[in-house]
This record gives structure tokens, sequence and C-alpha cells, in this order.
């Protein structure tokens, strides 16, 4: 009888609107729903998109960047660079007067300097580093996409130039110096780091030049920025920049309705499309060269065997997963590279679903009877995945048809990540989105030998004439030799399935009406130093 | 002597699965002012029953209907039940068979004690109120024979054997002078010698205060000289009520005959000779005999026994039977 | 037959705890010792706590001595041996509900002991139930009551009934005719009296009643604080108390006609 | 008193004694590697693992190993969590506070309401307003709490907007987190908009803080008024109306505290129920508590914060039912006596 | 053997535990408990035959469907589906295999060795009985949940661990209960004269001390039985039990969560069968309780 009262009470409480927020925190605030925690602070020791939307483009800054849209590179932190010895030898001026951030735990006395380069690349490059091994030690980036092998060595030439010299000339060295992992750390903060013997804060604690800096991270719960009052192109109009930790899709969704949101990683657009808003809610799409995939563990039997890959391939009704998961809001794939690349080819070797087929490839592989199989699905919504479960789900359903009886397992996402790089899994359900736009970076990161022992290749698929494929590929200058060679390649793989191609999505975002300048680079990231919200604006 | 608490016919009916159940059937009971009466009843007889409806303690199953159930003039029944408390607590008092069962067990002995003082006339305030209190508390349990008086005080009713809980009942119905003091049964369950302590207690308050007092009983040998005037009931019923000694040396109705002899009063038994006794059982409130209810028990009974025998008075006596063991002189 | 039942020294104490090692003894029994004939009837008086209870569960072979001997016939009772002392010795319980079960008939639960010390078949056993039945006063039917359809009476007969059935010598009591009313105690007693007259069975009763123990008693045992003060017949304790407690406990209340 | 205490800190001790030897096994249980699971100290081969190996005595008895256990116990040395490689003892004071904030809060809230309804239902017996809430107290008692918070959350939060759907308080309000506890961090935070922030955080916390309270809420309506019944069936309560003590002070100053006295003793259990709550409750409001981050500690097997959430909340119910304890016996001192006799 | 008391006496008395039971039998809402949870076992036993679908059936033109009486929804789908496009109905059918089968199942498991170890302490004096207890009484206190919980961290989640986590977890209560039962009926005066009529001690085990505390077991078996079901539920519904596709309910419910807004319908169902049969369950236990209290009296 007391309740309804105590009800009352509360809503009153509550005021004239749900959440009326202190005002200026409001203006000068933003909070991101993001989907997970970042694995680390520093995008050099991790691939995931979690991580690199949390800090690449908040806490660092890159020496050049990648414009999409005129598909040039364009300076950043060094404001011109040149080549040398046939492009073995790469030249940057640095940007003078760039500040690092100032923080409760280090005050920079200089700008950045070329020492500050020559640090955050030879800690990866170098075995023998003093921070190499800080953090796990594990570049998987570098070592996925080959960077490691290319630079031979980095020079600072003065403290505002730096050389990088590379071991042969490679057409992709500035993309992937752009990409969102060649970040810029502080070699001062290094030095103290070491001085204080808690060098492990350097990936947690982190300093960048960033617009951003970081101010808290409290796991499973948020991660708070502040703006960079001193950052070289001008302070960010959000002061406050949160992001708040928010796995369930669902949840993210109706907290972007209900306001708690401001922006939302992995809408579920379809479900966002269904209903009417009081608060509008805007849905932006941009094109992403991602790719779903099913991946087996080729070290593992049965999926030794190409006869049983290709059986799977055959038993899952991929039309019916696009139409089911993605709602139709994503194409289906046929091959490793996704219709805008131009390498692009409609692969000969399709698998359409079959599960007659599927039975007769399972019984010439000798398991007339099926077998007993696992499949990994991520807990959490990727760009090229908007639910893993519930694919997984579907596949297993079609798995039973053939007599293949599977079992989900899932994890949280960074444990899920570390466990298939251990290798724990018969098959997962996986995806890679590209860091740059080479064809290339579709296919080494997930298949190469070199990716399978960094953890970026979930099929652990190990092939010597697929890398010597790729090889070839890549140091080839034509670009029509290149892309015969890359549908060669797409051939290959698609006969031997280490993995089934799923889909490639379009990449979604959702925001408050009043919410403009969040930028999402098509090759992964997300962008909030030209984000603001509007004052007024007219519904 | 004047009246002070009269009931005529009372009678009182429980709902139960099975109709309305008279457990006290049209009892009669006049109490003097300044007297101890004594109430003999065998379980199942309603005494206490009426000592609860005289207290004002009724369930909303009870329906009760009397003639009469007057305190000094003051129709009961007819009050509402804060008149009729604020009577009670100024007027009377019970005490009861287990005593420590009737304190709070959760608080000190000087804490009930003190709340019973708060209901004093007296104002007094602050340190003044807490040390007439503990000193009226010193009084009460030295009047009641109690000398340790702080241990009482600190214990709580677990800890008192059930003698001193029993004369911290008295102390409790001694703290504003009741004119009525209800007992039931107050030492059946304790040695020989607490018991006689406490019936000393008893009759003392009677003797120095003249509180009138009712006693309730379920074995004669238990009374005392005292005793004015005993009633006995059975099965609801009144059988006999009259001057102790009258009763006891003469009585009236078989049922008061039987009751001495089974309790050992009438000497003419010799050890290991068997008693005299009622046949058959008390019976049970689902199976009450229709007219005298010791009819099918009585060694007297006969037919006309199923007809309730009126209340007959002789001199100072009453009592209820077709076939009375004295003569009534025609007269009367 | 001498020496029927003979106590020999027996005590009973419980252990109160003070504080962590420190322990209070306190004597429930100490150092009893008496003989009683075969067909005699002894009271034991004495104020609550003075023992009584104990010493009649002591007998019983509810409780176990700490120390000393109960010997029958000459043949020392050993505690937990419930199978051979209950053909010998049979107590009465004070209160006839608590000590039925309620989810049993009382034919069921009377035959338990027969059940357990005879070899007759099921039917002599029944037949048996129902005359004992019938000695202490009930009926048949009574057979296929359950404990909570009866009176207190109807009860304490049948509380009777089990210490009979195996035509025990000793019967104990504590309190058994205490807490009846006066009509129904007065039944009990004469079924008691006809029960010792038929069957010559030695009774041993406690009581606070000193009327019911001047009617019953042959001799009486008082005790106080665990120590027997006196034991003699009950005559003589009459007449002529040794304690001034004796007189007291058997002094018959404060009524003189 | 001081007796009572001093042997129901015994029997605490060797509770908590039971209980480290119970965790202390898990870390043998748990799949995996029992130093790893024990200390978060991953990889054999390096240099800080052995360290931790001589530390923890893992090459010596089991006794040892123990010894060694209990003694970083003490020292407030829980391991490191395997995910994020942080202290778990001073992440677990966090979680603590937060889980501590609506226990304290529902309890508060169930004893609230569930005193006043309770004994309204006992003094209203067999009338409509009792059927009313026994009724529905049966029902709410019946209902999966996780189920009832999905609802709340729907009807609440979207349908109503009276409350935000998860979470402690806004994110945008940056207050330092010192003890976990929203409310009291907020107090004592030095940020300017402290009187806004607290109002969103209460906001934030009425919703949960109902769902939490509710089941002990329903027990303790039940319990209270079947004690009430009972205590009134009692002499003493009579020989106070004889008395001609008022109803007020009967219910009052004998009534009440008499029938407390069962239901506090049953305390401990209801204790339990709340924090099977909390647990639900942390997850499904992503209350940054002791239960959901025990629970996300199983999804991510990492077994040293398991063991720390597990050791935390087992303490806090054992504290609590040590603390009821000594309350009940302070407050009813002849229940003390009982137990000793014992 | 009955002739000769059926010539004095042709009514046969009822037991204190058919009085019992009559009480019980009297209460209309403790009927209608009584046939709402007959349905929900028949539902359980028969769901291949009532159940319109394979629990598993996905059908891809009819994704999250709501109710029939929906305007969107369609006759086919009573309850609408679920966003994999099976059907709601079908899937609570089979779901009551997980959600009481498996529960009563454990509940069973854990009541025979309850029982059992139950019996045996409470007929055991002093050291071993008192810290029994007091062990007991530490297990108590910690929440079945966490404890399964930490089962399952152990064993990791899947049908069999869950069942063996509940049946762990129910046993203490067994223990405790009939310990605590057994304890108190062992110095009652029934038992001391039956132990004094010569019995045996399995005699007196079984036929006289048992049926005094059937009422105890069988309250405590309700209780333990919603327990497990809600415990079941929760582990399924925090990730932790039964896995997918298997339709748990509480494991449909956390995956109803993820369409809390867009279909809240799915929530309904499972939730409402979840609530009936615990509720059911527990006003059964009340009411027994209440009976015996009444009898008592």
């Amino acid at each position: 009888m007391k309740t309804p009262l105590l009800l009352a009470a509360l809503s009153l409480l509550a005021g004239c609107g749900p959440l009326e927020l202190h005002q200026d925190i409001n203006r000068d605030g933003l909070v991101f729903c993001s989907e997970g925690n970042p694995e680390s602070f520093n995008p050099q020791l991790d691939t995931s998109g979690t991580t690199v939307d949390a800090t690449s483009a908040q806490l660092y800054d890159r020496l050049i960047e990648y414009d999409a849209e005129q598909q040039t590179f364009v300076p950043s932190l060094a404001h011109k660079w040149e080549t040398f010895d046939g492009g073995r030898r790469y030249r940057f001026h640095l940007r003078p007067n760039v500040q690092f951030h100032q923080t409760d735990w280090f005050t920079p006395t200089r700008p950045l300097q070329a020492s500050d380069v020559v640090f955050s690349f030879t800690r990866w490059l170098d075995p023998h580093h003093d921070y190499h091994k800080v953090n796990g030690g594990q570049y998987p980036f570098f070592r996925a996409s080959g960077l490691m092998r290319l630079i031979e060595r980095v020079e600072s030439v003065n403290s505002t130039t730096v050389d990088f010299v590379l071991t042969r000339v490679d057409s992709s060295f500035l993309a992937n110096l752009a990409t969102d992992f060649a970040v810029i750390l502080s070699a001062e903060y290094a030095q103290q780091l070491t001085q204080q013997g808690t060098p492990e804060l350097l990936d947690r604690h982190p300093i960048g030049t960033g617009p951003f800096q970081f101010i808290e991270f409290r796991k499973d719960l948020l991660i708070r920025y502040g703006a960079n009052a001193n950052y070289w192109q001008g302070a960010p109009a959000i002061k406050h920049l949160v992001y708040s930790i928010t796995p369930n899709a669902n949840k993210r969704m109706l907290k972007l309705i209900t306001g708690e949101c401001d922006v939302i990683a992995y809408p579920l657009v379809t479900q966002l499309e269904q209903r009417d808003y009081k608060p509008p809610v805007k849905v932006t799409q941009t094109s992403s060269p991602n790719i779903a995939f099913w991946a087996f563990n080729t070290e593992r039997p049965p999926f030794d065997q190409a006869l049983v890959r290709q059986a799977l391939a055959h038993a899952i009704n991929r039309p019916a997963i696009v139409q089911t998961i993605y709602n139709g809001q994503a194409q289906l794939a046929t091959g490793m590279l996704p219709s805008t690349s131009w390498a692009y080819q409609p692969s000969a070797t399709d698998y359409p679903y079959d599960p007659k087929r599927a039975r007769e490839l399972l019984r010439q592989a000798g398991y007339p009877n099926g077998f007993a199989m696992t499949i990994w699905a991520a807990p959490i919504q990727r760009v090229y995945n908007p639910n893993a479960l519930r694919m997984a789900e579907l596949i297993q359903a079609d798995l039973a048809q053939i007599g293949v009886t599977a079992s989900i397992v899932s994890y949280e996402w960074n444990t899920f990540r570390q466990r298939l790089a251990r290798g724990e899994h018969d098959t997962a359900l996986v995806g890679w989105v590209a860091d740059n736009a080479d064809p290339d970076n579709f296919l080494r990161p997930t298949l190469s030998c070199s990716a399978a022992r960094s953890g970026t290749n979930r099929a652990l698929w190990c092939d010597a004439d697929f890398d010597q494929q790729l090889l070839s590929a890549i140091q080839s200058t034509d670009p029509q030799d290149r892309q015969r060679r890359y549908q060669a390649i797409e051939t290959y793989v698609m006969q031997q399935v280490p993995l089934v191609p799923i889909a490639s999505s379009l990449r979604f975002q959702a925001h408050q009406h009043n919410i403009f300048g969040v930028e999402l680079p098509p090759y992964g990231g997300i962008r909030f130093v030209n984000a603001r919200r509007a004052e007024h604006v007219p519904l | 002597m004047s009246i002070i608490l009269d009931i005529r016919n009372l009678t009182i009916a429980l709902e139960t699965p099975s109709g309305l159940t008279k457990v006290l059937d049209g009892f009669n009971l006049q109490l003097e002012e300044g007297e101890i009466h004594t109430l003999v009843g065998e379980s199942g007889s309603g005494k206490t029953l009426l000592a609860k409806a005289i207290l004002g303690f009724i369930q909303p199953k009870w329906r009760i209907t009397a003639d009469r159930l007057w305190w000094r003039q003051q129709d009961l029944l007819a009050m509402d039940t804060a008149q009729r408390r604020l009577i009670t607590g100024q007027d009377m008092a019970m005490i009861f068979q287990n005593p420590a069962s009737y304190l709070d067990p959760y608080l000190r002995i000087g804490r009930q004690l003190s709340e019973v003082i708060a209901r004093h006339p007296h104002r007094w305030r602050g340190a003044q109120r807490r040390r007439q209190h503990r000193q009226l508390i010193v009084e009460l349990l030295q009047r009641v024979g109690i000398d340790d008086i702080d241990a009482v005080c600190n214990s709580y009713p677990l800890q008192l054997s059930d003698g001193v809980a029993q004369k911290i009942s008295v102390a409790m119905a001694l703290a504003h002078r009741p004119k009525l003091l209800v007992a039931d049964e107050p030492a059946s369950a304790m040695g020989q010698y607490t018991r006689s302590q406490i019936y000393e207690q008893l009759f003392r308050l009677n003797t120095e205060y003249g509180m009138t007092m009712l006693m309730i009983t379920q074995d004669l040998t238990t009374m005392m000289q005292q005793t004015q005037r005993l009633s006995l009931i059975y099965s609801g019923q009144l059988m006999e009520v009259g001057p102790l000694k009258q009763v006891l040396t003469e009585p009236a109705h078989p049922y008061t005959d039987a009751m001495l002899k089974m309790s050992f009063l009438d000497s003419t038994h010799p050890p290991k000779t068997k008693l005299p006794t009622l046949p058959g059982s008390i019976p049970t409130s689902q199976s009450l005999p229709i007219g005298c209810r010791l009819g099918p028990r009585c060694p007297k009974a006969q037919r006309i026994c199923v007809q309730r025998p009126e209340l007959t008075t002789v001199q100072q006596r009453q009592f209820a039977c077709h076939f009375p063991l004295i003569e009534i002189s025609p007269h009367e | 037959m001498n020496n029927h039942l003979h106590i020999h020294n027996l005590t009973k104490y419980y252990v109160k705890q003070l504080g962590w090692l420190k322990q209070q003894r306190i004597c429930a029994l100490d150092a009893i010792s008496f003989t009683v004939k075969q067909g005699e009837t002894i009271a034991v008086i004495g104020e609550t706590g003075s023992g009584k209870s104990t010493l009649i569960k002591l007998i019983a072979g509810i409780e176990t001595p700490h120390a000393g001997t109960i010997t029958l016939n000459g043949l020392q009772l050993k505690p937990y041996d419930y199978a051979s002392r209950c053909c010998h010795i049979r107590m009465i319980f004070q209160d006839g509900l608590a000590s039925l079960d309620p989810q049993r008939t009382i034919g069921q639960q009377l035959l338990e002991p027969l059940w357990f010390n005879t070899r007759w078949t099921v039917t002599e056993q029944r037949e048996y139930v129902l005359n004992t039945l019938q000695k202490v006063g009930l009926l048949p039917e009574h057979f296929d009551f359950y404990p909570h359809m009866l009176a207190s009476g109807q009860l304490a007969r049948v509380s009777i009934a089990r210490a009979i059935l195996l035509n025990p010598q000793v019967i104990v009591a504590d309190e058994a005719l205490g807490a009846l009313d006066p009509s129904i105690r007065a039944q009990i007693i004469n079924l008691l009296i006809d029960l010792k007259e038929e069957m010559g069975v030695t009774l041993v009763f406690a009581s606070h009643s000193p009327e019911i123990v001047r009617h019953l008693a042959d001799k009486i045992l008082v005790l106080h604080h665990g120590k027997m003060i006196e034991f003699d017949t009950t005559t003589t304790l009459i007449t002529n108390p040794q304690q001034s407690l004796t007189r007291s406990l058997l002094h018959t209340g404060n009524l003189t006609i | 008193m001081f007796r009572y205490s001093l042997s129901r800190i015994l029997l605490f001790s060797i509770t908590l004694w039971l209980l480290s030897i119970f965790t202390f096994a898990l870390n043998y249980w748990y799949p995996g590697d029992p130093l790893t699971n024990m200390s978060g100290v991953v990889g054999e081969m390096t240099t800080a693992y052995q360290q931790e190996s001589i530390n923890r005595a893992m090459d010596s008895t089991i006794f040892r190993q123990y010894g060694q256990y209990i003694a970083h116990l003490v020292e407030g040395n829980w391991g490191i969590s395997l995910s994020t490689q942080e202290p778990v003892f001073t992440a677990m004071r966090h979680h603590l506070g937060a889980s501590l904030e609506l226990i304290i809060l529902g309890s508060a809230v169930a004893i609230v309401l569930g005193l006043p309804l309770g004994t309204y239902a006992a003094l209203r017996q067999r009338q409509w307003q009792d059927k009313l809430i026994m009724t529905l107290s049966l029902s709410t008692y019946s209902i999966p709490v996780f189920w009832f918070a999905q609802l709340a959350i729907l009807l609440f939060a979207i349908q109503l907007g009276w409350s935000p759907i998860a979470g402690q308080i806004h994110p945008l309000y940056a207050i330092e987190t010192q003890t976990g506890s929203i409310l009291l961090d907020i107090i004592l935070s030095d940020v300017e908009y402290r009187g806004a922030a607290f109002i969103n955080a209460l906001q934030h916390l009425w919703l949960p803080t109902l769902v939490v309270a509710l089941i002990p809420l329903t027990m303790l309506i039940r319990m209270i008024r079947s004690a009430v019944l009972d205590t009134l069936q009692l002499n003493h309560i009579k020989a106070a109306r004889v008395r001609g003590l008022s109803d007020t002070t009967i219910l009052f100053k004998h009534v009440l505290p008499t029938a407390i006295q069962p239901v506090l003793r049953e305390a401990g259990l209801q204790f339990s129920v709340l924090v099977t709550n909390i647990i639900i409750v942390e997850v499904v409001f992503n209350w940054p508590g002791l239960g959901g981050w025990l629970v996300k500690s199983i999804f991510e097997r990492d077994y040293p914060v398991l063991q720390g959430g597990l050791l935390c909340l087992a303490m806090l119910i054992l504290v609590a039912n040590f603390t009821i304890d000594l309350l009940h016996a302070w407050r009813y001192p002849q229940t003390r006596d009982v137990i000793d006799a014992d | 053997m009955q002739t000769k008391s059926n010539i004095f006496y042709q009514f046969r008395a009822p037991s204190p535990r058919q009085l019992i039971w009559r009480q019980f039998n009297d209460n209309p809402i403790v009927v209608t408990a009584y046939y709402v949870l007959a349905i929900i076992m028949l539902a359980m036993l028969f769901a291949p035959i009532l159940a319109p679908y394979s629990p598993e059936q996905q059908f891809n033109d009819a994704i999250s469907l709501p109710p029939a009486w929906h305007p969107e929804g369609e006759m086919r789908f009573v309850f609408g589906t679920d966003d994999l496009g099976r059907d709601i109905l079908s899937r609570v059918l089979y779901g009551a295999r997980y959600s009481l089968g498996y529960p009563l199942l454990a509940t069973i498991i854990a009541a025979v060795i309850g029982i059992t170890i139950g019996a045996w302490a409470g007929m055991s004096r002093g050291v071993q009985s008192s810290t029994l207890t007091h062990f007991l009484d530490v297990v108590l206190s910690i929440p079945s949940l966490l404890l399964a919980l930490v089962i399952v961290a152990i064993l990791g989640p899947t049908l069999h661990t869950v069942m063996i986590a509940i049946t762990l977890v129910l046993i203490p209560q067994f223990i405790h209960s009939v310990h605590n039962a057994f304890y108190t009926e062992r110095s009652k005066e029934y038992v001391i004269a039956s132990k004094l009529n010569g019995c045996s001690r399995n005699y007196l085990l079984r036929r006289v001390i048992f049926p005094n505390i059937t009422s105890v077991v069988v309250i405590q078996f309700t209780y333990a039985l919603s327990t497990a079901i809600l415990d079941i539920a929760a582990l399924g519904f925090l990730g932790l039990g039964v896995q997918a596709p298997a339709p748990e309910w509480g494991t449909m419910l956390a995956r109803s969560m993820e369409h809390m807004y867009l279909s809240p319908w799915s929530m309904l169902l499972p939730g409402v069968a979840l609530f009936m049969t615990v509720l059911t369950i527990n006003i059964l236990g009340d009411s027994l309780h209440r009976a015996i209290q009444q009898q008592d009296r």
C-alpha cells in the first residue's frame, strides 16, 4: 500500500525530466556507450576493434593519416616526409611544439621529439628493447602486417627528423604507418616510468599527444577522458568524454533511447528503425571493409581435412544467416575480399547451402555419422557480426541436420580472444576489419603463417604455398598483375576453406540528434575530436 | 457486606465447526466485598473461561450473554473495550498458574515493575521519578517477601524460579491496589513450601487491604481455610455454592460429596482401599450431555436429570440438583 | 523373596558449564541405596529439584547412572539394555499424550513391546492387547483410536496398559497421578490398586501429593537435594517423622474440617 | 554477555577458518595451475611465477602452502586478476562498497516497509487487508528476481522514464571512487555539482534497491505477521491487557519487541537471500558490485577474482550472521543462556 | 484380522496425517495450485505431443513474431516466435523438462542423500552431531546460488554440472532440517517410551520417528524444489546454466532481455511459466505448513 506512495515520492525526486543533468556537464560532456573493455590503452599491443575505438584516435596521433575520401595520405605529427634510396628510406619531419598530455602522473618537460618516434617504433621492433616485453610483448598487428620485418631500423636524424630504413621496397608501408596502430608514445614518460620501476603503466596510464587525455578506467564500467587543452589542432569541443561500457547491445540501444548514451557503438539498426522515438535518434551508416567468417582450427582433426571443411561450408545456410542476423543489411561474402575491393572477383568456388552434398563429403572424409565439435562465438557485437551467439545457434541447428553436434562456447571478449589465440577452439565465428584498402590486409593478417603465430589467424592455417603467393602478390607493382594474383589466391583459399566467409556488413552508428561531428573512419576506429553537442536543434 | 461482582446466568458459547458450544452454561456468582471465594472445577469445567470473562479477555469467537455481569453496579457487558479496560486495569488484577509466562520474557523485572508503577497516580519527574519508582519497587517487593531486590530486578522472568515469579505477579497486582484479585491456580505446579508461601502472601493482601479474592482451583486439597465461600463448577454448570464449612461438612450436591471423597478429605477411607469414584470421564466440549451435565456420571441420576435442575437456595447455600443430599425444609 | 529390587549407591550428577574450563557438578542423586521387597509400593517424595524424577528415570532406564547399581532379584540391570530391562521394569508416563506416538493407533503402539519381546503370533499378540485394554478399563475399539482422540483419563489408562503388557515385576511412575483431575485420579488410583492386587507387582512412584502417598504407599522415601534423608514405612513416617521436612511434606494441606 | 560473545567469536573464527580451507581447496579444484589460480601470476617459465612459487611455498607440503595462503590473505595480498592484472584486494574494496550500499539500503527498505506491513496484516488477521498483503507477498516471493528486474526496468525505466536503465550514476559525473558506495563517494567528493550528482545517483539507486529489497521484504512481512500473531496469543500480552495498558503501549512495548525476536533469529537466512538477489540484480542493473564482479569472473575464468569475490561475499554473510547473533543476544539476554546451555 | 474390531466399530478413524490432508484439501486455492502444478507436470511429460513444433525448429519467415492476438501475430505461433524464428510455446513446453523436471530430479536425489545423512546424524549423539550442526550452519548461511556458481566455475557450465551443483547445494538443507527434526523428535517422550519397549534402533528410526517427521521432510522438499527451480533458472539467466539451444526458461528470459523493448512478449511466457510453477509449489508448501501448524494447536 505504501509502495505507490514511495514511487510517487521518487518520481517527484526525479523532477520533470527523467535525467536532468548538471548543465555544464551536459553541455561539454559526451557519453559513448561502447561494447567492451579495451584490452590495453596502447593499440600497438592489440588489434581488437574495442581497443582501437577506445584509444587510437582519442589518446594518440600518428605520423601521418589516411584521408579515405581523397584516398591520400595527409600530414599529422609529421608535417612532411620524403623517400630516399629508391623507397627504402623514409624521412619524416616532425611538427614543432606538439605537447604531450599533462596529467596527475606525468608532466612533460618538452614537446614531441624524434626520440619519441624512435621509442614508439623500436619498442616493438627491437626484441631487446627495455619495453619490448612489457605488458605481454606481443605486437600482433605489426607482426601480422609484416611491418616488423619490413622496417629495418628507425633513426633520429635530429630532434625533429626521423628516418625509417626498410628492408625492401614495399607499397603498403605508408598505409601501415597511417593505421590506428602506429601511434606515437612519449619516450620521456617511459623514462620516468622506468625510474619509478613501473614500466607496465606505459600502456595502462597512457600519455599521448591526442585530443583527449586519460583520466580513469574502471573495468566493465567506464573510461573517462578529459579534453587535451593543448592539443596541437586546437582543444576539442567536448570537455568530458566518457566511454560507458555496455556489452549488451539491447541495453545500449535502450540507453540511447532513454538518453543515457549520446552515441552508441554497433547499434541494433533494425530495431532502431522499427520504432519512433521521442528524442530523435540518428543512425548513420558507412561502408566498412570487413568480413565475418567461420574459422576452422586447421590444426585439430577433423578440421585438418579439407573435405570436412568443405562439407561444413556446404552445411550452413548462409543466405538465411544474412537475413536473420544482419536483417539483410550485409552482403553475402563469396570470398575474403569485399566487393568494394579493387581485387574483388565473384568467386568461382562458392559453397551453396546443400546438406546432402555436405553429408556426402563427410562420408568421403570418413565421418558418415558426424562428430561433435565446438563453435566459439564472441559475446559482443562486432562491426562484422551483430550477434555471433545467435549466428552460432543458427549454425548449430544447420549442423544438426548433417549429424554434427555442435556446442557453443563463449567467454568475455578479452578472455575469448586470449583463448582463441591459444588455439583452444574447434571452430570460431570471428571476422576481420581491414586497416587499409590493400587486399593484402585482408589476407595476410587472417591466413598467413606469421599471423598464425601472432594470433590473428584464427584458422591457425599455415600453408607455405599460400604465403608464397601472397609475398609475390605484394611485391608486384603492376596493378593488373596484382589483381590476377589476388584472385588466384582467393580461389585457392576458397578451395581449401580454412574459413568460411559469411558476410561483409555495413558499419552503423547511432547518436542523439543534437550530437554532431562523430566520425567513423572507414578503416576502423571512431573519432571524437570534432564531436560537439548543439545547444538547440530543431526537431 | 455489599456485593461487588454480580454474575447472573452467564453463558459463554464458543463458535466451533460443529456449531455453538455452551462452555459456560447459566453460571451464577456473587462476590462480596473483602471475601475470599474459592471456585473449584476440574479441567474443561470453564473456570478459566469465567475468569477471562470477568477480566475482559474476550475472543471474537465467544458469544457472551448474561442477565447480569455487574461490577459494583456497573454493567460490564454494556461497556466498550476502552471503558472496560479502564475498570479492569484499575480495579482488578489476576495472577496465573505459570507466572513466568505472564511476564514479558524480554524485559527485566525492574522495568516491568516500573511500567506498572508508572500508572500510579503520583506525578514525579526526572531523577525524582526514578528514585520514587525505585523506592516503590523496593517497598512492593519487600512486602511480597523478596529480599534480594537488586538481583531480582535485574533478571529476566525465565531466570526466576516459579515461586519468585509468582511473588512478582503478586507484587504487580499489589501495585495499583485492585479491589478484586483473581488467582487461577496460583501455586498448583509448585512445591509444598513455595505453595504455602504464595498463599500466605495472597491472604495477607486480603487481610491487610481487604482485597476481594476469587481463587480458582482444580483440586479441593489446595484450598485454604481462609476461604469463606466455595463454589463447585462442573462442565460449565454451577453445582453448589456456600460457606466453606457448611459445604465441606454437609455437602448438598452429589458432586461435592464425590469430590470430597476423591480428594481424600473424607477420612473414612483407609489407605489402600478403593475410592468411591464418579464413573466415566469428563465430557469434552463436543459431547456435552443435555440437562444436568453431571447426569451420566452421577450416582443418583434419574430420568429427570436430562432437565436442568433449578438453583435451589437454602439459607446461605445454593445448589443445582434434582436429588440433593440434604433435606430442604419446605418453608424455604 | 528378599532383596527383590536392590539399589546400591546410585549417583547421578549434571554438569553445568560455568566458564571455559570451570564446571560445576550438580548432584541430582547422591549415593542412594535402598531395597524394595516384592509387591511393595514405594513413594518417593521431596521438594521440586530433590531428585525424585531422576531416581525414577534411572530405575526405568531412561537415564544412566554415573555410579551405583540397580539389581533385580540378584541380577544387575545394565544401562542401555532395554531389551532385557523392559521385561522386568516398566514405566507409566506422566503425560499420556506426549508419550504416545501421534501417528500410530493405540493398538499399534501396544503391540510394539510384544512384537519385540515375545514370540507370539500376530493374532495372539492382538488378542493379548485387547485383553489388556479391557483390564485397564478400555474398550476393544480403542485399539484403532489415535491418541489425540482419547480423553486424559483414557490416555492414563493406555499408559498403564503399556506398562503392564509384559507382566513386569516392577512398575515405576513419575508424578503419573498429580496432574489428573480428581475424578479421573480416583479412577486411576483404583485401577492401580486392582492391578497390584492381581499382579503382585512392585510399584515405585514419585509424587508431591501427600494424600496419594498416604493412600498408596507402603514405604516412603524422602529425598532432599539428592540425598535420601528418610526411608521407612508410611505409618512410621506419618506418626513419627525424624525430619521436619518429612513432616511438612506429608502434611495434608491447611484444610481442617 | 562477555562469555557469550567470546563463544560466538570462537565459533565465528572456526567458521572463517573452514571457509579459508574451502577457498584454499578451490584453487586446486579449479581447472589449471593452482598457483596461477591463487595468485594470478601466469606463465610457468617467468621469473615472477617462480618468485611467487617460492613465496607461496608451492614445492613444500600442502600445510605450508595453506599457511602461506593465509598469510597472503591476511596481508591483503589476494593475488592479481588474470584479466586486468590489477590486485584483487583493491578492486574488491570498491565492489564491496557498491554492494554494501545496495544491501544496506535494500535491508532498510525491507525493514521500513516490512515491519509495519507485517504488523498491520497481523492486526487485521483474516480481513481483506491481511489477505491482500499475504497474497501479494506469496506471489512476489515466487517471482524470479531476474524476471521481476526486467519487468521493473521495462515499466519504470523505459515506459515511464522514472529511472535510468542501469548503472550507479550518469557517467559524466566524475566522482572519484573512494568507498565504492556512490552516495558516500559523492559526499566525500569535492566536485561543485554534488547536489545534482546526488539526485542523479538516487535516481539510479531506487529501482535496484527496490528489486533487491522485494523478496526479503515479503519474507519479512510473512515472518512478522506470524510472529505477531503468535505473540498476541502469549500470556504476558494478555496479562498486560489485564493491567489496563493501552493497545498502542502493548503493541510497541510488548508485542513488537517479543515478535521481533524470532524474526531476528531468521534474519541471517534473509540476509543470504538478499545476497542471492544482489548477485542477480547487479548483473541486470550493471551495478559495479561484488555479485556482478563474481559472475563476470566466472565467465572470464578469472580464478583469483572469483576467489576474492566468493571470500568477500561469504565473509559478508558470516559477519552479518555474527552481528545478528550478537545483537540478538544483547537485546534478548535470556536467549544466550539457552544457547550457553547447549 | 480386523474382524473383531469391525464388529464394534465400523468407522475407521482418520490418522493425523489424513486430518492434515483433509485440512489441506479444504482450501480452494490449494486445490487450484494442485491442479495447476499437475497441468505443468503433464505438459512437461507430454511436451512432444502437445508442442506444435520442435523447440529447435527455426522458421526463417517468422522471426520475432508477436503473439497471435497481436495484429502482427500469426495463428500458427500462438505465443509468437523468438529472434531465431522458434515457436515460443513449444520452447516453453519443452523447457519444463529443464526448468521443472531436472530440478525435481535434483531435489529427489538430494532428498534421498540428505535424509539418509540427516537421519544418521540425528540419531548419533555428542560431538559429531554438534560439529555437524555448526558446519551446516556455515554452509547454509552461504546462499545456494553462490555455491552453485562456484561449482559451475569448477566444472564448467553444462547440464550435468548444473545438476550436480544444484543437488550438492540442496543436500545440506535436507541434512539440516532432517537432523534437527530427528534431534527434537528423539528426546520426545513417545520415542523414549518406544525405546523402553525394547525396540530395535532400526525400528525406532523408520517406524517411530520417521512418520512423525514426514511433514518436515515434505515442507523441506517443496522449499528445496522451489529453490532448485529458481537456482537453475538463475544460472541459466546468468549464462552459466543449461546451454543453448536448450529451451530452459531462465536462458530464454536472459535472451528475451535482449529484445525487451522490441518484443516484450518474448519474456512473457517463460516468465509466467516460471512464476506459476514456483508459485504453485510455494502455495502447496505454505499451506501444508499451515495445515500442520493447525493440527498442532
